[in-house]
């Protein structure tokens, strides 16, 4: 163990993407128990429950525990969406992991080119970036950040995880 | 490793992106009026300057977005970059 | 052999009470605790450390640190590592180093013999000869002869290699002086500075010197310097850690010898820095006269350097031979030491700058030396008057040489920074910079002290854009000496000498080899460095190469600005491979992609091979004994008379939605989609602008203007960029988002006449029937239990029910599958029998047929191309094609005539089967279990009209003969999969 | 032309070596010449050569904007091989290999030409059938290529410790190239040029063409503008590896080439350790030793059109992560120098010589990996400007083909990036 962290594959999670004009979006997918949409490129607004994410330009991702993905579905209803708007569910495409403790910020030295420093990523910050070689997910988290990858990538990324910090 | 400023995410490593070639024209609303020589040239003819060249790379491992980057063959100096709209 | 011969009693960097016990060439020596091994044998009196890379000359220690020249050694045992600078390695208990290229010994070198016949082997004499027989019959010997240390076999013996990332405001190269002093000032403005310095301890020059800082001791500011800054969190501080290569964008390459961190045996950092400071110090240059390469003859500042850092005494004694000023504080350190310091031979005659301290030593102003004496340690010297030629023979047992300083402007250099010559200071110096960094301290030509600090502290500021206001206050220097050199490129050749003046130690080029060269046309300093291999050695000619471009003016009468240096290179300093790769090894290596039930497919005996895109994908599974082909028709077999499950999910899957969707999808495939109803699927072919096919899948309408598109498993992210590129960048206004669902969805694709059946079986509330639920029909509904999209398409030419549900589904409803698919033999089945299947059907397959050369039309695809759409992607190109070459090679099949024998894949179809260009080749050859024979799908000149035609396949030891039929073995009419 | 042998080497010793005679002269530049030849690198020296040799024409000039071989000549691979896949190529390379083999006599001059075979590293089945089509295809037209078992690679590449049965890529089998080569790049362009000055073709160095010039009414070409002044002549052949169109577009010429940096870099020199070339085309590197020592790596090429010779971070990592997946004793072996080189690469990745629009103007270009390729392309360049017409062996290689679209796709994939 060269860093003192701690890594962790964690569950699955409720996953939607969500693409098209913002206004639509946020016109369709009312709902008082929703978060406010960031308003900075590559930053998360969080509540209790769900999480929105902007990662692209018309391009969010909205997460909860795997517990509320149902109602998740619900309040995006994916196949009764407009035509302008695209909802995906795609809880299942990604597998998510958490790198925390002190040294966190030097496993993703190792994993990412991206500069993660506080004035660069903020507190909450998340964005798509290189993470080993592939396209991954890197959100600041409390105690360090999560990764999430394509689900097909997991093991590699496990696998990676571990010999960063061997 | 050059150092692309994508206008959504800002300055990332280009093992983000994709190189995606050259800059070229929109490709016409209707072919069938260009003439061969002309679409031959269209697509084996690409410009190769010894200076600034626009090019397009794919923030794929990014935001996803096409970018139009004017970089300087002889140096990998980035003038511009922008998004196509 | 009494220690104090060589050793001081007190004073330097090393620790005296910790003895350490070492090897060198099988002999055991002792050193302290701070040595070098340099300076660890210096202090045994030990001289002859090296023998030369051509002539076999004895050689010694030349430098201190990264410059030498000339003696490399290897490690042996779990440190195992060659060429190393003797220089350049600590010692440490155990250690064990052997000199490079000399055997038996330095001391006795059979090799030796070269010096005799070296007149015969001047530079580049090998162009000259070896010609008869053939040069293979001498290469052989002198592969041999050449190439320094033996490989490596082993590798590093403890932890990883590691590399990561990094960013900063300020990267500051180099700790000495300069780099500390600027470090300091760029810390209090709270800026992310990383400073990394080469050495095991920050500090450079300082070291080595004797000097105050601040009315202390250099050593002690430097450590109390270095204590601040690693006080502050903004300040990233490394030692033994070299900045080797500079390249675009300010991104700098970083490898750390030994890092602190646990586990970690070497690291490399890539750092992407706003604003470099280079303070890489300057390098002292040889000087060039006869023999200069006898064992005793080192740079002067490496005599400093052993006698103020490791406290030992190079020689008893000793002459010191320079052009500039900066011998004379050498003469003080060495006096100080106790060496005997018999003499300074200046060779400049316009100053006279002798310190008033020194004034009791005895100075030959306007001399050269023109030759050493002794072969396997320095003897005697002998000097000559520049003015009247007269000379004289001194005897010495060392002799400290200093050529004047070259600013470290590698890096600078590498950065695309011009750098230009100054006749003042001899030497080229950096000019103006074109990245975001600057030269400071004597990286600068800045060589004294006080204008070292000044220097940097104010370009610290301009880089970080501070007001000089915020300038740091710099600690009181004694005064120093102005800088003064007189160029003196070489000594003049002495004909009659006999003798060998060396410009680059390490290659063994002499001055007469470059004068050579110069005779023989190659005057450019480019080719004069490739026609004597100056400057080609692992030192990169640091302290030779400048004498190389002097000596190239002086021949030619010009000023060393129009000789112009070589390209300075990165690596700074030989860099190991392995750091270079860090923790990218192994099952690592390569990025793979599993599928939600690969550990159950290992479980079950797959033979897991790379498919496309980095999948990991079942080729076959073998039942215990089984031979390859026994499995592979076993499987094949089962899918055309039973029922087998293949795991289809690495296919690369998008949804796309929008307005414009069914324009994009018109716009990407051959054929038309406007007329496809929802719930109802088509093949398509996608090519590129060029015609080309490049993918094929089958895309559903979920509805209007909302499309499940599937794709190759080894093209989903070409065709993903192909897609984004086309609507982005050509058609921005169109309005169209896709999703990649390669992994929400998994598979399980029944496949046999029993499908339906079994779909049955496992209880769905899909209707099953034919009417309901034809081919290429894609059903939403609940399959064992499992949410599932079940689509219509088959790949085998068998009836075939692709189930596709959420990844976390798929491991259950696979063990159901096989739980409830016991009644009917169900069994997985892989790549290899779908190809074998493919085959019979005579489907195209992406790498086989599709080449990256074949148009549709090549394939017999004109159904799939549409006749009433205007434009599609690559419809252009292949109408201008046809137009001008309609005789392309076709797909066909293939009956080889002898039944039972396997023709290669790829193998040639030529006339007659004749040694002569070929007509085409077979694509693909399989075993096929509906006709018990073999049969063959290949791409043949005017294929389509060659229908029963015998054709000669060319193997390389005999032909095989075959019949041309059609592309097609196996229900021609594709009623089975409709069925 | 002086002789070079072990004799004239003792006689020359015993003067002190002052008597050896420039290899080149450096004449005055002429206002004329009945060929110009842009470029003195490989193909350039080459072609001036046998312009000379074989269709006595020697009043050429050879125009190069630095030093001559500063090119790619001087900073490639030195790999020679004719294992090609298209009827349309090996037939060139074939050639090109046995002019290669007989340079050495030719040219007196010990080119060191090193017949020591390569190896291909398969490990994957793809890569397996292209590589078969390689070996069937190269045997209609005399290249031989043979397939041999893992041991057997093994036992020939002993440093050759990775690649095992559960590894990433476990390597499934060994491809022998025997007719492949290395030799002293920098003394082929030297060779050359001496040959050539020799029979009278004069080499001007430091004169960079700035400007092809056409005549004002039938629009051929007349010569060419350089730093050093106006030089005429009616045929021009633009042989600058990398560079082509920047001399082209001085013209308005549209050719479909890409110009990129390719980068090479080699280790600390040490005892041989391979004897043989090594390639390892699924992951992207090869290597090869040289007499002196070192090992001479090669990699990808950099994404985007480059005229800058230098490598990039990513790219080099990638070479060496690959090199070291199959070769793990080399982690401590050390990078010594990193360098890089202009190529140009056509739109089908296949060579141009050819004549083109201009009358009187040729060019050889696409040469990404033309070092082996420089006897024949110079030997078959000479015989298009002296005949205005294309050698059989590159007749395939002309220009015509993009007027068809109709591409040798050598790659076996698509069009090349
Ligand atoms: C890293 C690397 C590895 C390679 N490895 C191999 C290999 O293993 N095997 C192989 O077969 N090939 C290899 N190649 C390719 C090979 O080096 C080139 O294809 C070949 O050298 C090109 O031909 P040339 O020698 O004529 O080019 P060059 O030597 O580049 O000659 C072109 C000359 O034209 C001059 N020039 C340019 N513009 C002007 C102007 N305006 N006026 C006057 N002169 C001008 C240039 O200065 C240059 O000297 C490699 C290339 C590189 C860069
Ligand atoms: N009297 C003279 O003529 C003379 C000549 C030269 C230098 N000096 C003195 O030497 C001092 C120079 O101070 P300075 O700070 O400019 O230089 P320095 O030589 O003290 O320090 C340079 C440091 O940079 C490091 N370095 C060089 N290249 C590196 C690389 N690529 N990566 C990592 N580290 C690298 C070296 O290891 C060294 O520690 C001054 O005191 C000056 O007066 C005097
Ligand atoms: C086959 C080959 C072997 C080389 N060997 C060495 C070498 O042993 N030492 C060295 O310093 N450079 C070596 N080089 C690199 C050259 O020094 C130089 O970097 C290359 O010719 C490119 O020129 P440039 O760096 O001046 O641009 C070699 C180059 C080639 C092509
Ligand atoms: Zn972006």
């Amino acid at each position: 163990m060269g860093y003192d962290v701690k890594i962790q594959r964690l569950a699955l999670n409720a996953m939607i993407d969500l693409q098209g004009d913002a206004e639509a979006i946020k016109n369709w997918i009312k709902d008082d128990d929703l978060p406010e949409f960031p308003n900075k490129p590559n930053t998360s607004i969080t509540n209790q429950q769900f999480k929105i994410y902007w990662v692209g330009i018309e391009h969010w991702l909205m997460r909860s525990e795997i517990e509320l993905e149902d109602h998740l579905l619900e309040m995006t209803n994916p196949s009764a969406a407009p035509i302008e708007i695209s909802v995906v569910q795609v809880s299942d495409a990604f597998k998510f992991f958490e790198v925390s403790g002190p040294d966190a910020a030097e496993i993703i030295s190792i994993a990412s080119p991206i500069d993660h420093h506080l004035t660069a990523f903020p507190e909450n910050g998340v964005s798509f970036t290189n993470i080993f070689g592939i396209k991954g997910l890197l959100i600041r988290v409390n105690n360090g950040f999560e990764i999430a990858v394509e689900s097909s990538y997991a093991d590699l990324m496990a696998d990676f995880l571990q010999k960063a910090n061997a | 490793m050059l150092q692309i400023s994508c206008p959504f995410c800002g300055p990332r490593n280009e093992v983000e992106f994709v190189y995606g070639g050259p800059l070229k024209n929109r490709r016409p609303d209707d072919i069938s009026q260009i003439d061969d020589t002309t679409w031959i040239d269209y697509l084996t003819v690409p410009k190769n300057p010894l200076g600034p060249v626009q090019e397009r790379w794919w923030h794929v491992r990014g935001c996803g977005c096409w970018l139009t980057i004017t970089r300087d063959t002889r140096s990998h100096d980035i003038i511009e970059s922008e998004i196509e709209s | 052999m009494s220690k104090d011969l060589f050793r001081q009693t007190k004073g330097g960097l090393i620790d005296r009470n910790q003895t350490i016990t070492f090897q060198f060439n099988d002999t055991t020596y002792q050193g302290y605790s701070g040595d070098s091994l340099a300076s660890a044998l210096m202090a045994n009196g030990i001289y002859l450390t090296a023998r030369s890379f051509k002539y076999h000359r004895p050689r010694g220690i030349v430098g201190s640190g990264y410059e030498e020249p000339s003696s490399l050694v290897e490690l042996v045992g779990d440190e195992e590592s060659g060429n190393q600078p003797i220089t350049r390695v600590q010692i440490r208990p155990g250690l064990n180093a052997r000199s490079v290229n000399c055997w038996p010994s330095p001391n006795f070198d059979l090799m030796a013999i070269n010096q005799y016949i070296s007149k015969l082997i001047p530079a580049a004499f090998y162009y000259k000869t070896f010609k008869w027989p053939n040069w293979h019959f001498f290469e052989p010997s002198i592969r041999r002869a050449a190439g320094l240390a033996s490989a490596p076999n082993k590798t590093h013996h403890q932890g990883h290699y590691e590399t990561r990332n990094a960013h900063c405001d300020l990267l500051i190269v180099g700790a000495g002086p300069a780099g500390l002093i600027a470090a300091l000032q760029a810390a209090r403005s709270g800026a992310r500075v990383i400073l990394a310095d080469d050495g095991l301890e920050s500090g450079g020059s300082l070291l080595s010197q004797h000097l105050k800082i601040g009315g202390k001791e250099a050593i002690d500011w430097v450590r109390e310097t270095t204590a601040s800054l690693d006080a502050m969190d903004n300040v990233t501080r490394l030692t033994e850690a070299t900045v080797w290569a500079y390249r675009e964008h300010n991104l700098l390459v970083i490898t750390e010898r030994s890092p602190a961190t646990p586990n970690v045996f070497q690291r490399s950092w890539r750092v992407r820095a706003k604003q470099v400071l280079i303070a890489t110090g300057a390098i002292e240059r040889n000087l060039v006269f006869a023999n200069n390469d006898r064992p005793g003859v080192m740079m002067a500042s490496a005599i400093q350097s052993y006698v103020n850092r490791y406290a030992v005494k190079p020689g008893k004694r000793a002459v010191l031979f320079a052009n500039n000023s900066s011998i004379y504080a050498v003469a003080r350190d060495l006096k100080a030491s106790g060496v005997e310091l018999v003499a300074v031979i200046d060779s400049r005659s316009s100053v006279n700058d002798l310190p008033e301290d020194l004034q009791d030593i005895h100075v030959f102003r306007n001399f050269v030396v023109e030759q050493c004496h002794g072969t396997k340690h320095l003897s005697a010297i002998t000097i000559k008057n520049a003015a009247t030629g007269e000379t004289t023979k001194i005897v010495c047992d060392l002799l400290g040489v200093s050529g004047g300083w070259n600013p470290t402007v590698h890096l600078f250099s590498q950065s695309r920074g011009k750098v230009k010559y100054d006749a003042n200071l001899a030497t080229f110096i950096p000019g103006e910079a074109v990245q975001a960094c600057q030269c400071i301290g004597s990286a600068s030509a800045i060589f004294t002290l006080q204008q070292v600090m000044e220097d940097a502290v104010q370009k610290t500021l301009q880089a970080l854009d501070l007001d000089p206001g915020n300038a740091i206050l710099l600690p009181p220097l004694e005064p120093e000496a102005e800088y003064s050199i007189e160029a003196l490129w070489h000594v003049d050749l002495n004909e009659s000498l006999c003798s060998k003046s060396f410009i680059d130690i390490q290659n063994d080029v002499t001055l007469s080899d470059v004068h050579l060269a110069m005779r023989e046309g190659f005057d450019a300093v480019e080719h004069v460095k490739r026609y004597t291999t100056a400057g080609m050695g692992i030192d990169q000619g640091k302290t030779g190469n400048l004498n190389v471009i002097g000596a190239i003016a002086l021949k030619n009468g010009c000023e060393p600005d129009e000789v112009g240096t070589t390209t300075f290179r990165s690596p700074f300093v030989p860099i190991e491979f392995g750091a270079l790769t860090g923790i990218r090894e192994g099952s690592v290596y390569l990025p793979y992609r599993h599928t939600s039930i690969t550990q159950w497919n290992k479980d079950h005996g797959a033979k897991m091979y790379e498919s496309g895109a980095r999948w990991r994908r079942p080729g076959y599974y073998p039942r215990s004994d089984e031979l390859f082909q026994t499995t592979v028709n076993r499987e094949s077999r089962l899918v055309r008379e039973g029922l087998a499950v293949y795991d289809g999910a690495p296919l690369g899957k998008f949804e796309i939605k929008g307005p414009d969707a069914l324009k994009l999808i018109d716009m990407l495939y051959t054929n038309n989609f406007d007329n496809l109803k929802v719930g109802m699927g088509r093949y398509g072919l996608m090519l590129n602008e060029d015609g080309i096919i490049f993918d094929d899948g089958v895309t559903f309408k979920l509805a209007d203007n909302h499309y499940f598109m599937s794709t190759s498993t080894g093209n989903a992210d070409t065709v993903n960029q192909h897609m984004e590129f086309f609507l982005q960048t050509h058609r921005p206004d169109w309005r169209v988002k896709i999703t990649t669902i390669t992994t929400q969805w998994a598979n399980a694709t029944l496949c046999g006449p029993k499908a339906r059946e079994m779909m049955q079986a496992l209880g769905t509330d899909i209707d099953l029937s034919n009417e309901a639920f034809p081919f290429m029909a894609m059903r939403e509904g609940k399959v064992g239990g499992f949410q599932a999209r079940v689509c219509r398409v088959s790949f085998t030419g068998e009836l075939s029910f692709e189930i596709n549900v959420r990844s976390r589904d798929s491991l259950a409803l696979w063990e159901t599958i096989m739980e409830v698919g016991k009644p009917f033999n169900i069994s997985p089945v892989g790549s290899e029998s779908n190809h074998v299947l493919r085959v019979e059907k005579g489907f195209l397959s992406l790498g086989h047929e599709a080449d990256g050369t074949t148009t549709p039309q090549d394939l017999g695809l004109n159904w799939a191309m549409s006749k009433t759409k205007t434009d599609y992607i690559g419809k252009r190109a292949n109408e201008i094609r046809l137009a001008e070459n309609p005789s392309r090679w076709q797909l066909v099949g293939l009956l080889p005539d002898d039944p039972k024998e396997l023709v290669d894949e790829s193998a040639p179809i030529t006339p007659g089967g004749r040694r002569e260009s070929s007509e085409g080749f077979v694509t693909a050859c399989v075993w096929s279990v509906v006709h018990n024979r073999v049969i063959a799908l290949a791409l043949l000149e005017n294929g389509q009209h060659r229908m029963d035609e015998t054709i000669y396949i060319r193997r390389k030891d005999h032909v095989v003969t075959a019949k041309v039929t059609a592309p097609c073995f196996y229900d021609v009419k594709g009623q089975l999969l409709r069925s | 032309m002086q002789s070079y042998s072990i004799f004239s080497l003792a006689r020359n010793a015993l003067s002190g070596h002052q008597n050896w005679s420039k290899a080149w002269r450096s004449p005055p530049l002429k206002k004329r010449y009945d060929v110009i030849i842009i470029g003195a690198g490989g193909h350039g020296l080459a072609t001036a050569y046998y312009l000379a040799k074989n269709h006595g024409i020697t009043n050429v000039a050879v125009l190069e904007k630095g030093w001559l071989g500063g090119g790619n000549i001087a900073r490639n691979t030195v790999t020679i091989r004719s294992n090609y896949m298209r009827d349309e190529s090996i037939p060139f390379y074939v050639k090109s290999v046995k002019l290669y083999e007989g340079l050495t006599k030719e040219l007196n001059y010990n080119l060191m030409y090193s017949k020591r075979s390569m190896i291909d590293v398969v490990q994957t089945y793809p890569k397996l059938r292209e590589i078969k089509r390689r070996m069937f295809n190269g045997d209609l037209h005399g290249s031989a290529y043979e397939r041999i078992e893992v041991d057997e690679l093994r036992r020939r590449i002993p440093p050759l410790t990775g690649g095992g049965p559960e590894s990433r890529l476990p390597i499934l089998a060994g491809m022998v190239h025997p007719s492949a080569a290395v030799c002293r790049h920098d003394a082929v362009a030297w060779s050359y040029a001496r040959a050539a000055d020799d029979r009278g073709v004069e080499i001007h160095q430091n004169t960079e063409v700035l400007q092809l010039l056409r005549d004002s009414t039938d629009g051929s070409i007349n010569g060419v503008e350089t730093n050093r002044g106006t030089v005429y002549a009616d045929k021009v052949a633009v042989v600058v590896s990398g560079h082509t169109t920047s001399i082209t577009d001085t013209i308005g010429l549209k050719l479909p080439l890409k110009s990129f940096n390719l980068s090479a870099f080699v280790s600390e020199p040490v005892k041989p350790i391979i004897d043989v070339i090594v390639n390892c085309p699924d992951i992207g590197v090869y290597l090869n030793q040289s007499d002196k020592g070192e090992l001479v790596i090669g990699g990808a090429p950099d994404a985007g059109q480059s005229f800058r010779r230098d490598i990039k971070q990513q790219v080099f990592e990638d070479a060496v992560c690959s090199m070291l997946e199959l070769f793990p004793s080399f982690k401590r072996l050390k990078l010594m120098r990193q360098w890089g080189g202009t190529l140009d690469i056509a739109h089908d990745a296949t060579p141009i010589v050819s004549q083109t629009d201009v009358q009187g103007l040729y060019v050889s270009a696409g040469w990404w990996g033309g070092f082996k390729a420089v006897p024949a392309g110079g030997y078959t360049l000479a015989h298009l400007i002296a005949k205005n017409e294309q050698h059989e062996l590159t007749a395939p290689f002309s220009l015509n083909r993009f007027k068809r679209l109709d591409f040798i796709l050598e790659a076996g994939t698509t069009t090349a990036t």
